[in-house]
C-alpha cells in the first residue's frame, strides 16, 4: 500500500494564498482539498457597527482584484435596505464602471496570471526578453483600461466614486466622450492577444458540472437579475440566496466551503454567466464564438478562460453602448436624497469571478448590525476540489504524474480563484 | 554687506560652481572644508556669515563659513554630519564639486569689539562660525583688549579644531569643558556655564558673542543678564530652518525679522524685543 | 547603479490591492525593472525562492501565528522592510481600524474573543512606511529610487486638507459629509475629497493631529460624530503617557 | 500703499469703454499672442485656468476664487533649475529661461487680489529679486474687473485694498449694464489700447459716475459689517500677544495649512531636490510650505521653534497685521475672506480681531 500526500504550496498568480493537497492511494485518489491558508480578516466583523457610509469602503477591501464590484454590490445592498431607488442613467454609470472592472481583472488573469503558463514561463515578466513588444502591447492594454477606471471610479483600486445614492462626484459629458475614446482604443489593441489566446486552446477534460449565475433573461446581466441553476434551470430571487447556497465549515481551510442544497459542488464564473446567458452575447462575441468553434455550454473546467476572453469582447460592446446612451443624455443629477432608517438589504451580482452576494442589516442609524457576504471563490472551492480529483485521475491514467503539480495549478489557476476575499473566517488551531 | 557671489551670477538661486579642495576630519561626525569657487572669481566674507551649499543630487544647506578670511578664493566650512545633504558631503573625496550661493547675512559686529573685552562663546559645532572671528581678533590682536574663548563640548572627543587650541591659548585665554568626561581629560566637565566660575568678566567693557544650541544660548544669556551684561553687549547667532537664505521663503522669521537677512548675528536688545521668543 | 536590487514582494491578511496598484505602474513598472529585479513575489509569479533580499516589500497585517513567524522568515532575510500599504502600517481597515465597534454585537471567532489585526511593526523591525489604501503608486517609486540613489525618503508632514485645497475643491464638511483630511497624513493628492467622498484616514495620523478639533468641526458642520474619534483621542492621550 | 478710497479724477485719468462681446473680441485676439487665465465655474466654485475656450469665461463672479493668483506667480510647485552630473562637472540649465518666453494675460482679478500681488511685489522684489517672480510678473497683463456685488467673507474695505483698484492693474473693467468701463493703470494697458483701438471707445464722463456709484454701494454695503480697520490694529495686536485667545483658538485649529494656501498673500516656501536614481540628473524644486505645520520650523536636531499650535495659529495672524508692518510696511491681508471661508474650523481672522479690540 502507498498511501501519500502531494501538496501544492502557495500557488502563485493568483489572487491571494492558496494550497491544494492531493491525497493519493495505489494510483487512486482519495481526496483533494484546496485551503484557502489567507490570514483570516474577518471582514464582516469589521462591517458590524459600521455606518452605511463606511461599510462599501470596507467592503471594497475584500479583494484589490476586483474591488469595483465589491464597491458596487456593497453600495448596493445599502441601497436597498435604505430603499434607494437609482434613476436608470446613475444605474448605466453604474454598469460602466463594473465593466472597466471587469475588464481591467479578466486582463489581469488572462494575460498575466495565464498567458505565462502556455510559455511555461514563471512570469509575464520572463516574456520580456524574448518577446518585448508583446509585453509592451499588454501593457498599454492595461494602461488604457485604468484610464477608464480612473475616469469613473476616481482611483484605480478601491474606487472612490460610487457612494449610497448614486456617485461621489459627478461625472460630465466630456469624461463620458474620455472614456469612449479610450474604449476604441482598447478595442483596437486588445483583439489581437484576445485572438493569441483562443487560438491556443486548453487542455482536455470534460467534468459534468452545475452551474450558477445571475440572470435577467434579455442581457448577461452584472448588477440585477435571478439566480439561476444550470442545467437543472432552477431560478430564485436574490433573496431566497440562503435557501439554497448553504455554507460548509471544512477544518483545514480559512474560507467558507459552499454546496448547493446542501450536497452539489458549482461553479461560478465567467463559464457559467455564458453556459447560462450566451443566447445575449453582443454580436462581435457571437462572431468570436463562431470563428473559433466556441459552442454552449462548455463543459472543460478550464473553458472558464475562453468564457473570460469572450466577455472581454461583449463588456466592450456593452460599454460601447452604455456609453453612447449617455452621451447623448449625460444624468442630470449625481446622487440622489434619501433618508436614513432601518433595513435589510440584499445584492446578488457578478464579480469576475463569479456571483457575488452583499447582504447586510441596518439599525435605524444606519449602522450595520449584520452582514454577510458570500464570494465567487469561496462557492467555487469545493467544485475546485471536485474538477481537481477528476483531473488528477486523467492525468494518474495517462501516466503522466510527474506533470500533476503543474497541471493541477494550471487547473486551479483557471477558476481565477481570488483568496484574499474568500478567506474571512478565523483559522482554527488543530 | 558682501554680496560678491550672489552678484556674480544673475540669478540669487542658482548655485555657484565651487571644488572641494581639502577635507580634514575633525571628529568623529564634523569635518572642515576647503572650498574654492570654481570660476575663479573672489569670494568675500565677514565672520558669521554663512553660505547656501549645494550637494548635486540631495539639496542643500545652510552652513557658516568656519575659515578663510585671508584667502581671497577659497573659504572654509566645518559641518556635522546630521541628514542627507550632510551625509552626502561627507561621501564627496576632495577634487568633487558641491554648489554655493552667498555668502548671506550679517556677521559679528567687530566694530564694536574693537578695544573692548571680547568674550567668545561656544558650544558644539557652534564654534565653526566663531572660527573666522576668533582668526580675525588675533590678525588683529592689538586692537582688542582680553579675549577669552568659551567652549562646549559633548565629550573630549567631539572637540573641534583641536590643533589650533594651543596656538590660540598663547594669544587669548581658553576656557573648555565637555558634557562627558574621560579618562585624560583634566580641564572641566559640565554645561558650559560652569566655565563662568573660572574667570571673572566685567560687562560693562565687554562684548559677550555665543553660537550654540538654543539651550545653550538660553542660559548663558540668562547667565550674563545676571552678571550685569547690558543687552547691547550680548551677541547671539540663531540657528532657524531656511530655505533660500534671502528673507523671502519666510521659514526663518521671528516675529518680523530674518535670521537669514538680518542676522544671523543679533544683538540681544533686537531680539529682545520681539513679539515670539527667540532664545 | 551596475547591480540591480533585489526585491520581494509578500503579502499577509490583505486584499493585495497594493500589489495591483504597483502593476498600475504600468510602463513606470518596466523602468523600476531596469533597476531592480525582483526575485520573489507570488503575484508576479515568482514563487518563494527563501534568497537574501535587498528589500522586502510587505503587504498585509499579522492576523495569526504564521504570519508572525513569516514576517520574522522576512525579516531575517533582508536588509530593509517597507510596510506597503495601510494593513502593513497601521493594522488596516483605516486608522479606526481597531476602535470602537459601535452599535450591535460583533461575531467573534471562536476562542479569539480579543481578535484584533495587527501591523507588522508590532513584530518586526519595519524601515520604511508606504501607507495608504491602497499605497500609493508613485510613492512606491519614489521610495524605490530614493533607495537606489541614497536618498531619505521624504517625509509628507502635512494634512490631507493641504492638499485638497490646491484642487480647489469645496470642503465636503460643508456639505456634511464627515471627511477625516484634517487629521490625516498628506500625500495622496487628497484623492478622496477631490473625487466627493470623505477621506477616510487611510494614511494615517497626521502629525499634528488635532483629534478634539475636528470633533469640533463635525459638530459646527452638524456631522454625527464617529465613535473612533474618541478611542482614537483616548489612545492618543494614553500613547503620550507612555513616552 | 493705498490709503484712501478716492474716484478717479474726471480730468486726468484716461477712460474707455468696451462692449460685451467686443472684449470677447479682445480676448480672442489677444489669445493668439498670450495664454489666458480668467475665471471659470467648475463643479459649482469659480477658480482661475487657462482658458481655452473663451466661453469658459466668467466674468462677474462675486467673492472670491478658491486658489488666488498667487499660483501662477508663485506655482505651488515649480522646478526652479535643473542639472546634470556629468564626470566631475556639474551643468545647471535654469528654468528661467522657459518662465521668461511665456505670455500670459490674467482676466477678471478682483480689487483685494489686485493689490495681494502688489503686497506680493514687496517680498518678492524686495532687498532680493527673486527672478522667477518678476519673470512672470512681467509677462503678465492684469486686466482686473471691480467686483458686482460683496460676499460673506469679504472685507476688503477695512484692509484699504477695495473694492477699488487704486493700482497694480493694465487695465481695470467695470460692468456698466452693456459694456465695460475701463480704466488704464500702466503702460501696458495703454498699449493694448492703441493696439485695439477699434473695440474701445472713449467714455462718457457719466461711466465714471456708475462706477462710482458701484463702488459707493459695495463700500455701504461692507460697512454695514462694522469691522475694526485692520490697518489700525498695530498696538492692539503687539499687546493682546500673550493674551488667552491664542490658547483656545489651538484648540480648534486644525493646523491643516488651508488658510496658508488659499491667503494670496501667503508666500512661504519649501526648496527640495529631486534626482533620477542614478543621480545623474536633479532638479530644483520649490514647493509652498505652511506656517501651520511643524515641519516649518523643524531643523536637523529635531528642534521645532514653533512647537505649541497656539504659536503658529499666532504667526499667521501676526505676520498679516503686525510683522508685515515691519517688514514692508503695510498689513498683509487684503480682505479677500478666503482663510475664513476654508477653514474647517471656521476660524474667522475678522472675529478674532474684533474681539482683541474688544479687550479679549
Ligand atoms: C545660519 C546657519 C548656519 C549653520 N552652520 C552650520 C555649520 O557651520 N556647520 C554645520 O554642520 N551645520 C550648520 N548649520 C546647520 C545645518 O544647516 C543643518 O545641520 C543642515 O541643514 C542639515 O541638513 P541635512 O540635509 O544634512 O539634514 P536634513 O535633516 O536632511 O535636512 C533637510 C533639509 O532641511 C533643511 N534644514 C534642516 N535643518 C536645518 C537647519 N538647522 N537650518 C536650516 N535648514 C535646515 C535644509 O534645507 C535641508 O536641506 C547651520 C544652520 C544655519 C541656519
Ligand atoms: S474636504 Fe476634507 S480634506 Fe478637503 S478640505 Fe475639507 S476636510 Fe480637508
Ligand atoms: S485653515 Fe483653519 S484649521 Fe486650518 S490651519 Fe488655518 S486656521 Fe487652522
Ligand atoms: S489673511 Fe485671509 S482675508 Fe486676509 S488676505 Fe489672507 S486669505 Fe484673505
Amino acid at each position: 500500500m502507498s498511501k501519500r500526500e502531494l501538496s501544492i504550496n502557495e500557488i502563485v498568480r493568483i489572487e491571494g494564498h492558496l494550497d491544494v493537497s492531493i491525497y493519493l492511494s495505489d494510483g487512486q485518489v482519495n481526496r483533494v482539498q484546496a485551503k484557502a491558508i489567507e490570514g483570516t480578516r474577518i471582514l464582516e466583523r469589521f462591517l458590524v457597527g459600521r455606518s452605511y457610509l463606511e461599510v462599501p469602503e470596507m467592503a471594497s477591501r475584500m479583494c484589490g482584484v476586483c474591488s469595483a464590484i465589491h464597491k458596487v454590490s456593497s453600495v448596493q445592498a445599502v441601497e436597498n435596505a435604505l430603499g434607494i431607488v437609482l434613476p436608470e442613467k446613475l444605474q448605466k454609470l453604474r454598469e460602466l464602471l463594473v465593466i472597466g472592472g471587469h475588464l481591467h481583472s479578466h486582463v489581469i488573469h488572462m494575460f498575466f496570471f495565464i498567458l505565462p503558463d502556455y510559455y511555461g514561463k514563471d512570469s509575464a515578466l520572463d516574456l520580456l526578453p524574448s518577446d518585448p513588444e508583446f509585453v509592451k502591447k499588454l501593457i498599454k492594454i492595461r494602461k488604457i483600461i485604468n484610464d477608464m477606471l480612473k475616469i469613473l471610479g476616481g482611483s484605480l483600486v478601491h474606487p472612490i466614486t460610487p457612494v449610497a445614492g448614486g456617485f461621489a462626484k459627478p461625472i460630465y459629458k466630456k469624461n463620458l466622450q474620455n472614456a469612449l475614446n479610450i474604449l476604441k482604443l482598447l478595442r483596437k489593441e486588445i483583439m489581437d492577444p484576445v485572438r493569441f489566446e483562443l487560438a491556443m486552446g486548453i487542455p482536455e477534460l470534460e467534468v459534468k458540472n452545475t452551474y450558477v449565475a445571475v440572470t435577467d433573461g434579455k442581457t448577461v446581466p452584472l448588477l440585477h437579475g435571478d439566480i439561476r441553476v444550470f442545467p437543472s434551470g432552477k431560478t430564485y430571487k436574490p433573496n431566497e440566496y440562503q435557501k439554497v447556497i448553504k455554507p460548509l465549515r471544512e477544518k483545514y481551510s480559512t474560507a467558507p466551503h459552499f454546496l448547493l442544497d446542501n450536497r452539489e459542488t458549482y461553479y461560478v464564473g465567467a463559464i457559467s454567466r455564458l453556459n447560462i446567458n450566451h443566447p445575449y452575447l453582443s454580436d462581435a462575441a457571437k462572431e468570436l464564438c463562431k470563428e473559433f468553434n466556441i459552442s454552449f455550454p462548455m463543459d472543460n473546467p478550464f473553458a472558464n478562460n475562453i468564457a473570460q476572453l469572450i466577455e472581454i469582447v461583449h463588456y466592450m460592446d456593452v460599454a460601447e453602448q452604455l456609453l453612447n446612451d449617455l452621451i447623448s443624455d449625460p444624468p442630470k443629477e449625481t446622487r440622489v436624497d434619501f433618508e436614513i432608517k432601518a433595513g435589510e438589504g440584499i445584492a446578488v451580482t457578478e464579480a469576475p469571478r463569479g456571483m457575488l452576494i452583499h447582504h447586510y442589516k441596518f439599525n435605524s442609524e444606519g449602522y450595520a448590525t449584520w452582514a454577510n457576504i458570500i464570494t465567487p471563490t469561496a462557492q467555487n472551492l469545493k467544485n475546485i476540489e471536485k474538477t481537481a480529483k477528476a483531473y488528477t485521475e486523467a492525468l494518474v491514467n495517462l501516466g503522466v504524474e510527474a506533470l500533476l503539480k503543474f497541471e493541477i495549478e494550471k487547473l486551479v489557476r483557471a477558476y481565477d480563484p481570488c483568496l484574499s476575499c474568500s478567506a474571512r473566517f478565523y483559522k482554527e488551531n488543530p | 554687506m558682501s554680496k560678491s557671489v550672489s552678484e556674480s551670477v544673475k540669478n540669487p538661486y542658482i548655485p555657484n560652481l565651487a571644488e572641494i579642495i581639502k577635507i580634514k576630519s575633525e571628529t568623529p561626525d564634523t569635518s572642515t572644508f576647503r572650498i574654492k569657487i570654481s570660476n575663479g572669481s573672489e569670494f568675500k566674507f565677514q565672520p558669521g556669515q554663512f553660505i547656501e551649499l549645494t550637494v548635486f543630487g540631495y539639496g542643500e544647506a545652510p552652513i557658516s563659513i568656519s575659515g578663510g578670511t585671508t584667502s581671497k578664493d577659497s573659504f572654509e566650512i566645518t559641518v556635522r554630519k546630521m541628514g542627507e545633504v550632510t551625509s552626502a558631503l561627507f561621501r564627496l573625496q576632495e577634487g568633487k564639486k558641491v554648489g554655493i550661493r552667498g555668502p548671506f547675512g550679517h556677521g559679528w559686529p567687530l566694530d564694536v569689539m574693537k578695544r573692548k573685552n571680547v568674550l567668545l562663546i561656544g558650544g558644539g559645532i557652534g564654534l565653526a562660525p566663531l572660527r573666522p572671528l576668533i582668526q580675525e581678533i588675533l590678525r588683529n590682536r592689538k586692537d582688542f583688549e582680553r579675549v577669552i574663548l568659551m567652549y562646549g563640548a559633548r565629550t573630549p572627543k567631539d572637540i573641534l579644531f583641536k590643533d589650533e587650541f594651543p596656538l590660540w591659548s598663547k594669544k587669548m585665554e581658553v576656557y573648555r569643558t565637555v558634557d562627558k568626561g574621560e579618562p585624560g581629560w583634566d580641564e572641566t566637565v559640565g554645561v558650559v556655564t560652569v566655565l563662568f566660575d573660572e574667570f571673572e568678566v566685567y560687562p560693562e567693557e565687554t562684548i559677550a558673542v555665543q553660537c550654540g544650541p538654543p539651550i545653550m544660548m538660553y542660559f548663558v544669556t540668562k547667565k550674563l543678564k545676571e552678571l550685569g551684561f547690558p543687552d547691547e553687549n550680548i551677541y547671539v547667532s540663531l540657528e532657524r530652518r531656511m530655505e533660500c537664505g534671502m528673507g523671502i521663503c519666510g521659514r526663518c522669521s521671528i516675529g518680523g525679522i530674518y535670521v537669514c537677512k538680518d542676522g544671523p548675528v543679533f544683538s540681544y536688545s533686537t531680539i529682545k524685543g520681539l513679539l515670539e521668543r527667540a532664545i | 547603479m551596475n547591480k540591480k536590487v533585489k526585491v520581494g514582494f509578500f503579502s499577509l491578511a490583505s486584499c493585495e490591492g497594493c500589489y495591483v496598484d504597483i502593476l498600475n505602474l504600468d510602463d513606470k513598472l518596466l523602468d523600476i525593472l531596469k533597476y531592480v529585479e525582483i526575485v520573489e513575489s507570488r503575484i508576479f509569479g515568482i514563487p518563494k525562492r527563501s534568497e537574501e533580499l535587498d528589500v522586502a516589500f510587505i503587504e498585509g497585517a499579522i492576523t495569526c501565528e504564521e504570519e508572525i513567524e513569516r514576517a520574522k522568515e522576512i525579516r531575517k532575510r533582508s536588509k530593509i522592510v517597507v510596510a506597503l500599504g495601510d494593513c502593513a502600517c497601521s493594522g488596516g481597515k483605516f486608522m479606526f481600524k481597531n476602535f470602537g465597534f459601535t452599535g450591535a454585537k460583533i461575531n467573534q471567532p471562536p476562542g479569539k474573543e480579543n481578535f484584533i489585526t495587527e501591523p507588522i511593526d508590532k513584530y518586526i523591525k519595519v524601515d520604511y512606511y508606504l501607507p495608504g489604501c491602497p499605497a500609493k503608486r508613485e510613492e512606491f517609486v519614489e521610495l524605490v529610487y530614493s533607495l537606489l540613489a541614497n536618498r531619505r525618503f521624504a517625509e509628507k508632514p502635512h494634512s490631507v486638507c493641504s492638499e485638497c485645497i490646491l484642487y480647489e475643491n469645496d470642503c465636503l464638511l460643508e456639505k456634511g459629509i464627515p471627511c477625516l483630511g484634517p487629521i490625516t497624513q498628506g500625500g495622496c493628492g487628497a484623492l478622496c475629497p477631490t473625487n466627493g467622498r470623505g477621506c477616510f484616514g487611510c494614511r494615517g495620523l497626521y502629525e499634528d493631529a488635532n483629534i478634539d478639533g475636528l470633533i469640533e468641526a463635525f459638530k459646527k458642520h452638524n456631522i454625527p460624530i464617529p465613535d473612533y474619534l474618541y478611542e482614537l483621542k483616548k489612545k492618543l492621550v494614553e500613547a503620550a503617557k507612555h513616552e | 500703499m493705498v490709503s484712501e478710497k478716492t474716484k478717479p479724477s474726471k480730468k486726468s485719468l484716461e477712460v474707455y469703454l468696451i462692449k460685451k462681446e467686443n472684449l470677447l473680441t479682445l480676448v480672442s485676439k489677444l489669445a493668439d499672442e498670450f495664454e489666458i487665465i480668467a475665471p471659470v465655474r467648475t463643479n459649482g466654485s469659480v477658480r482661475f485656468e487657462k482658458i481655452t475656450d473663451i466661453n469658459q469665461i466668467e466674468l462677474g463672479y462675486i467673492g472670491h476664487t478658491k486658489l488666488p493668483l498667487k499660483k501662477f506667480f508663485e506655482p505651488p510647485k515649480e522646478v526652479l533649475f535643473t542639472y546634470t552630473i556629468k564626470n566631475d562637472s556639474v551643468e545647471i540649465k535654469d528654468n528661467l529661461e522657459q518662465i521668461a518666453k511665456e505670455k500670459r494675460v490674467i482676466l477678471g482679478a478682483h480689487a483685494c487680489d489686485i493689490h495681494s500681488l502688489e503686497i506680493m511685489d514687496k517680498v518678492f522684489l524686495g532687498e532680493y529679486h527673486d527672478p522667477y517672480y518678476a519673470a512672470r510678473r512681467n509677462n503678465t497683463i492684469i486686466i482686473g474687473e471691480i467686483c458686482n456685488d460683496t460676499a460673506e467673507y469679504c472685507f476688503c474695505y477695512y484692509t484699504k485694498s477695495g473694492p477699488n483698484a487704486q493700482s497694480g492693474f493694465d487695465l481695470l473693467l467695470t460692468d456698466v449694464n452693456d459694456a465695460y468701463f475701463v480704466e488704464v493703470g500702466s503702460e501696458k494697458g495703454k498699449d493694448l489700447i492703441s493696439r485695439f483701438s477699434d473695440l474701445f471707445e472713449k467714455a462718457e464722463v457719466k461711466y465714471i459716475d456708475l462706477k462710482d456709484e458701484k463702488v459707493q454701494k459695495l463700500i455701504k454695503k461692507m460697512r454695514e459689517k462694522g469691522l475694526p480697520e485692520m490697518d489700525k490694529v498695530y498696538q492692539d495686536m503687539v499687546n493682546a500677544f500673550s493674551k488667552e485667545i491664542w490658547e483656545e483658538l489651538s484648540k480648534i485649529c486644525l493646523a491643516c495649512g488651508k488658510c496658508n494656501y488659499t491667503c494670496p498673500t501667503c508666500y512661504c516656501f519649501d526648496i527640495n531636490d529631486e534626482i533620477d536614481p542614478e543621480r545623474t540628473s536633479g532638479s530644483r524644486v520649490r514647493t509652498w510650505s505652511s506656517c501651520h505645520f511643524l515641519v516649518f520650523t523643524r531643523v536637523t536636531s529635531g528642534e521645532v521653534f514653533r512647537k505649541d499650535r497656539s504659536s503658529r495659529v499666532k504667526q499667521r495672524i501676526y505676520h498679516k497685521l503686525v510683522y508685515s508692518v515691519n517688514e514692508i510696511g503695510e498689513i498683509s491681508c487684503v480682505g479677500c475672506g478666503r482663510c475664513i471661508d476654508v477653514c474647517p474650523a471656521e476660524i474667522d481672522l475678522r472675529e478674532i480681531v474684533k474681539k482683541i479690540k474688544g479687550g479679549a
